[in-house]
Parts: C-alpha cells; sequence; structure tokens
C-alpha cells in the first residue's frame, strides 16, 4: 500500500516539476516574442506566479515533510509576494515616464 | 527530474538575459533583470535538492526576501526624476532610451 | 571534457580583461567604477573556481556522514570578506565621483581634463 | 551535467559582462551589473560556496543596486562618447587576455583533488575545526578564528571605507535641507499602496531572516558580513518606502556611527580580552574554562561584532547618499 502511495507521489510530483518547467520555458518565450513592455510583462509574471507554485509543490513533495518543505514553503510565499508587487512598481514606473500601454516599437537610440 | 527542471530554468534564464541586452526600453531591462532573480531563486532551490544539501535553500530565501528592494530602488529612482524631467509625461525621448 | 576543466580560467580571463576595457578605455567615471567591480568580481570567480574539489560538497560537516570529501573553505573566507568589501569601496569610489559632478558639473574624464 | 550547468551559467556571466561595457547608458549597466551579481552567486553556488554565495546575495540585490542607482541620480545616467579613440585599450586588452590565457594551462584543472591549494593548510583546517571548535561550518571557524586576524582587518576597511564616505558626502547636514526637495524626497513611495503593504509585511521577516544567518552561521551558510548586509537592506526597504527621513528616525545617523564603531570595538576588545585573560590577541581558547566553549564564545561575539559594523556601515554609506539626493 505505502509502496503505491510513495509511487504515486512521485509521479504527482514529477508532473508538477515537468509542467512548472513548461511553464517556465513558455513565460521565458513569451518575455522574449512578444512585442511591448506591458504583454511582455503579462509573460514575465507567468513565471513568477504559475511556474513557481507548480515547482515548489513539486519539490516539496520529494522533500517530504522537513525544515526544507517549511522553508520551501516561506520561498514560495515571498516569492508570490514579491513577484505581483515587482511587476506593479514596474509598471508604474513605466507608465509615469510616459510609456503608454499602447506604444510599440519604442526606438533604442542606446545601441 | 530535477535536471529537466533546471534545464527549463536556465534555458529561461539565457532568454531573459537576451531580453535585457537587446532591451529596448530601459524599462525592458528592468523586467529582465526581475525575471532573471526570480529564475535565480528557483534555480538555486531545484540545485539545492540536485546537490542533496536541502540546508543550502537559506541561499534562495535570501534572494527571494532580498529582490524586490532592488526593483522598488527602481520605482523611486524614477518617481523622483520624473517631476523634474517630464512634467507632464511628455519626456519619452529622454526616459525611454 | 579535459579542456574543460580550464573553462573557469578561460572566464575568469575575459571577464578580467573586460571589466579593465571598461576602466581604462571608458571616459565616464561611473563606468569606470562598474569595469572595476567586474574586474573584481573575476578575481572572485578564480578564487572559489580554485577551492572545487571533484566530488566535494560546501565545507560544511554534516553530522554522521564520513568519507564525505569537502571543498576547500579558504578561497572562501578570503572572498566572503572580499565581497562586502568591495562594496563599500565602491561606495567611497562612488562618493568621490559624485563630489567631482558637484565640482566640474560632468563626470566625464576627458571634459574634466579640459577644465583643469 | 551539473559541469555542464556551470559551463552555460560562465557563457552568460561573459555575455553579461560585453552587454555592461558595450551599453551607453548607465542605468541599463547597472540594471545589467544586478544580472551579473545574480550570475555570480549561482556560479559560486555551483562550486560549493555557499557562504560566498550568500553574501553575494545580501550585497549584490540590494545594496549595490541601490548605492549605484542613488549615484546615477546624482550625477546623470548617459554616458558621453570618449574622444580618445579605442585602438590602444584594445590592443593591450587582447594581449593581455592572450596571455592570461596562456598562462591558464598551467593552473591544476577544475576539481583537481591534488591542486596546491588543497594539499597545504586546507586539510589541517578541515580536519581541526571539529576537534578545536566543535562547530560545523568551516568557513564560519576559519573566518571567527584560524584567521582572525584577516577578518579583523576587513572590518576596519568596511570601517574605513564608511568614515570616507562620510567625509566625502558629508555626515548629512544639521540644518534643514531646500523645502521642496526635502519634502518630495521624504514621501518615499509612500502613496503606492501596493509595494507598501508588501513592504512592510517582508521588513520583518527580512530583519528575522538577518538574525538566523548571524546566529546559524555556525552550522549553516551565513556569519556577520551575510547577516549585516541583509539587515542593512532591511533597514534601506524601509527607507525606500517611508522616506529616508523615516528610516532615519527609527534610526538615527548617531546609532549607526554607533553600531559601525561599537562593532569594530568589539571585536578588538575580544582580542584584547584574550591577551588579559594571559593567551594571544585572537585567542578565544582563555576566554572560558574549556577551550572549546571559549572559541566557540570567541567566534559568536566576533561575528556579532563583524554584524554591527556591517549593518550601521552600509546604511551609513547609503544615508550619505540620500541626504544628498534630498538637498
Amino acid at each position: 500500500m505505502s509502496d503505491y502511495w510513495a509511487l504515486a507521489l512521485d509521479v504527482l510530483s514529477v508532473v508538477l516539476l515537468t509542467s512548472g518547467g513548461a511553464f517556465v520555458l513558455i513565460g521565458g518565450i513569451g518575455a522574449l516574442r512578444l512585442p511591448n513592455l506591458y504583454t511582455r510583462m503579462h509573460a514575465a509574471s507567468l513565471t513568477d506566479s504559475m511556474a513557481t507554485l507548480l515547482i515548489f509543490a513539486g519539490i516539496m513533495l520529494q522533500a517530504g515533510l522537513s525544515l526544507a518543505t517549511i522553508k520551501l514553503c516561506a520561498i514560495m510565499l515571498f516569492l508570490l509576494l514579491t513577484g505581483p508587487t515587482a511587476s506593479y512598481a514596474l509598471a508604474n514606473a513605466a507608465l509615469l515616464s510616459g510609456l503608454e500601454p499602447e506604444t510599440i516599437g519604442e526606438e533604442d537610440d542606446a545601441e | 527530474m530535477y535536471y529537466v527542471v533546471s534545464i527549463a530554468i536556465l534555458v529561461t534564464m539565457a532568454l531573459a538575459l537576451i531580453r535585457a541586452v537587446r532591451g529596448p526600453s530601459v524599462y525592458d531591462r528592468v523586467l529582465a533583470a526581475n525575471m532573471f532573480g526570480t529564475k535565480t531563486v528557483l534555480l538555486l532551490s531545484v540545485v539545492a535538492f540536485l546537490f542533496g544539501r536541502p540546508d543550502f535553500l537559506d541561499l534562495a530565501l535570501a534572494y527571494a526576501l532580498i529582490n524586490l528592494v532592488g526593483i522598488l530602488a527602481v520605482l523611486e529612482f524614477f518617481q523622483n526624476r520624473v517631476p523634474t524631467v517630464a512634467p507632464t509625461g511628455t519626456g519619452e525621448g529622454d526616459n525611454s532610451v | 571534457m579535459e579542456l574543460l576543466g580550464y573553462y573557469n580560467y578561460w572566464v575568469f580571463a575575459i571577464v578580467l580583461m573586460v571589466g579593465f576595457y571598461a576602466v581604462i578605455a571608458k571616459a565616464n567615471l561611473i563606468k569606470k567604477l562598474i569595469g572595476l567591480s567586474i574586474f573584481q568580481s573575476a578575481v572572485f570567480l578564480m578564487y572559489i573556481t580554485m577551492d572545487k574539489v571533484e566530488g566535494g560538497t560546501a565545507p560544511i560537516i554534516q553530522a554522521g556522514v564520513t568519507d564525505q570529501i569537502y571543498s576547500n573553505p579558504l578561497p572562501q573566507v578570503l572572498i566572503l570578506t572580499a565581497i562586502v568589501v568591495g562594496v563599500s569601496t565602491t561606495a567611497l569610489g562612488l562618493a568621490i565621483v559624485v563630489r567631482i559632478h558637484e565640482t566640474y558639473g560632468t563626470i566625464e574624464e576627458d571634459e574634466i581634463m579640459d577644465m583643469d | 551535467m551539473i559541469v555542464m550547468f556551470a559551463v552555460f551559467l560562465l557563457s552568460l556571466l561573459v555575455i553579461t559582462a560585453l552587454a555592461i561595457v558595450q551599453t551607453r547608458n548607465l542605468f541599463v549597466a547597472v540594471m545589467l551589473t544586478s544580472i551579473f551579481s545574480l550570475l555570480m552567486a549561482a556560479n559560486f553556488f555551483i562550486l560549493d560556496a555557499a557562504d560566498v554565495a550568500l553574501t553575494e546575495a545580501a550585497v549584490g540585490a540590494g545594496v549595490t543596486t541601490v548605492i549605484f542607482l542613488a549615484a546615477l541620480a546624482l550625477t546623470g545616467e548617459r554616458e558621453r562618447p570618449r574622444r580618445a579613440g579605442i585602438i590602444g585599450p584594445l590592443v593591450v586588452v587582447v594581449s593581455t587576455t592572450l596571455v592570461l590565457l596562456y598562462a591558464t594551462f598551467d593552473k591544476p584543472r577544475l576539481g583537481d583533488p591534488l591542486a596546491p591549494v588543497h594539499t597545504h593548510v586546507a586539510p589541517w583546517y578541515l580536519e581541526k575545526t571539529p576537534e578545536l571548535i566543535e562547530i560545523p561550518n568551516v568557513v564560519t571557524a576559519i573566518l571567527g578564528s584560524f584567521r582572525a586576524y584577516d577578518t579583523l582587518g576587513e572590518v576596519f576597511v568596511v570601517f574605513a571605507a564608511c568614515i570616507g564616505v562620510l567625509f566625502v558626502l558629508g555626515a548629512g547636514s544639521k540644518a534643514p535641507a531646500a523645502i521642496d526637495g526635502s519634502e518630495r524626497d521624504s514621501l518615499g513611495l509612500r502613496h503606492h499602496l501596493i509595494p507598501q503593504v508588501v513592504g512592510r509585511l517582508l521588513i520583518p521577516f527580512i530583519v528575522l531572516f538577518g538574525l538566523y544567518v548571524q546566529f546559524h552561521g555556525e552550522y549553516g551558510p551565513g556569519g556577520g558580513f551575510q547577516a549585516g548586509a541583509i539587515i542593512a537592506t532591511g533597514v534601506i526597504l524601509y527607507a525606500l518606502i517611508e522616506g529616508e527621513k523615516a528610516a532615519l528616525r527609527a534610526i538615527p545617523r548617531g546609532a549607526l556611527l554607533g553600531l559601525v564603531a561599537g562593532g569594530a570595538m568589539l571585536y578588538g576588545l575580544v582580542g584584547l580580552a584574550g591577551i588579559l585573560m594571559g593567551g594571544n590577541f585572537l585567542d578565544y581558547s582563555v576566554l572560558m574554562e574549556d577551550p572549546v566553549k571559549g572559541q566557540q564564545y570567541g567566534i559568536i561575539l566576533i561575528e556579532a561584532g563583524v554584524g554591527m559594523a556591517v549593518c550601521g556601515s552600509l546604511l551609513t554609506i547609503f544615508h550619505a547618499f540620500a541626504a544628498r539626493e534630498g538637498s
């Protein structure tokens, strides 16, 4: 019985980790490919929330009940708190300096 | 399977770095830097388990707590500058470098 | 695979010289300081590269684990303190740059040279 | 596999360094520097240096960015092209790189257990730490006890840098700064509700984590340097969301200077106590009846001194820059 249980947990954690990895990758590609800042931010926030949840849930299942799990919980909570705040701060800073959400193709004269 | 996740995270870090190098606006760089930060937290957590030394999660915890400070400093940097440089939000030419 | 063992040192050499290039080829004083901190990070990287022992783990002795190889703790101690010292000395450099900007109105080296 | 990770991360490091030097916008350079720092930390971690990675995290993620941004706000962020040519520097740099690359082939391979570094004192440290000091973290043992002179010197360098910044920028004027400027700056991010709520929530945890790192440094990665930087980051976060003035009200400048001087002095006094009790300078074995206990207490005390000095210095430096910005 306990063997099956352990196997089920393993499979579940593999599924969680793999889908977390997939979400990270999708977010990364989105942050690179989408046309303007605000859409890119949307893609980046995907990796902050969904991928974080999935990956940490996957690791926690592997770690079992230990101090590590508590730390993982804390890291996850802090990431979930700070991720959206960082997005807010960034969007606010961009908007404050006059970058309109519709604007596309900002020229880069830094190059 | 930790390897699969680590590779996904590493590739995403590379993508974020490309975004940071290419820009085009400064905010894209900030976005990329922030994304890089969260990816580092994920990578460090996964690698800690890969090494079999989960007590090193402290490092990921430190980043999870502190990363916000940098980006809030960026917000304050722009907020303090905007009123003097672009009173009506027309200073795009100056800001979106 | 044998050559990969030197990869860290190559990265060290390249990053070191990239930082050095910023110091000697850029006129902007803040850019010079950024170059200096890159230079410094390259040195950190070299020291930490030397601490690695094959099959080793971080030098925090695990209770009840015998026959574990630990990496060399000594370079870590040197670099650990150097990082904090590095940021405070960089801050000192930046403070001087800020004062130069107040006095000369610019932080470009060649413009400052012209004024003197 | 881990080796491939390291190679990948190091390649990213080179790209980042090149991008930092290439960009003409200093703000972008600072953002890339923060990425550079994250990459360094990840590399340190993969190279088994957890303590160093934690230090890089504590310093690079918050303090460095904040101080660089403060300096940029005071000086401007555009870099003008240099008039002198770049051919000369390029020749120097390329030739030196080639010489260095040639020299690397004389170095021992990464991870070679027979490298000279691993055969001299390091095995002694690893062997004697459990016996003489009985703490698991060998890095802390070396930092606090075996090489305490070195650390004392580093603490004094931090102290001196802090004094230097105060000399250069001034310790903050007693007279009120220009009314408009100070009013605006003292606001901080107070009208941004979300950062404020989240920031307030985080500050206690950051400080708590800093204390954990400080006192857990004997058992895991951590110690005074990291803890000082983390706690300083917590206070800087407070200054960012509530305004610099509020942070100065919470921890006045005098208290910060007291922390700096007190930390450095505590370290020195522990050393002198060793002499008074009949041992050598910074020899903690004589502090207690039991030499091992003495070593442990000595390390805890000097780590506290280091933490105080680092935290105080970084905050003093931050306030010195922020006060310039306000005036």
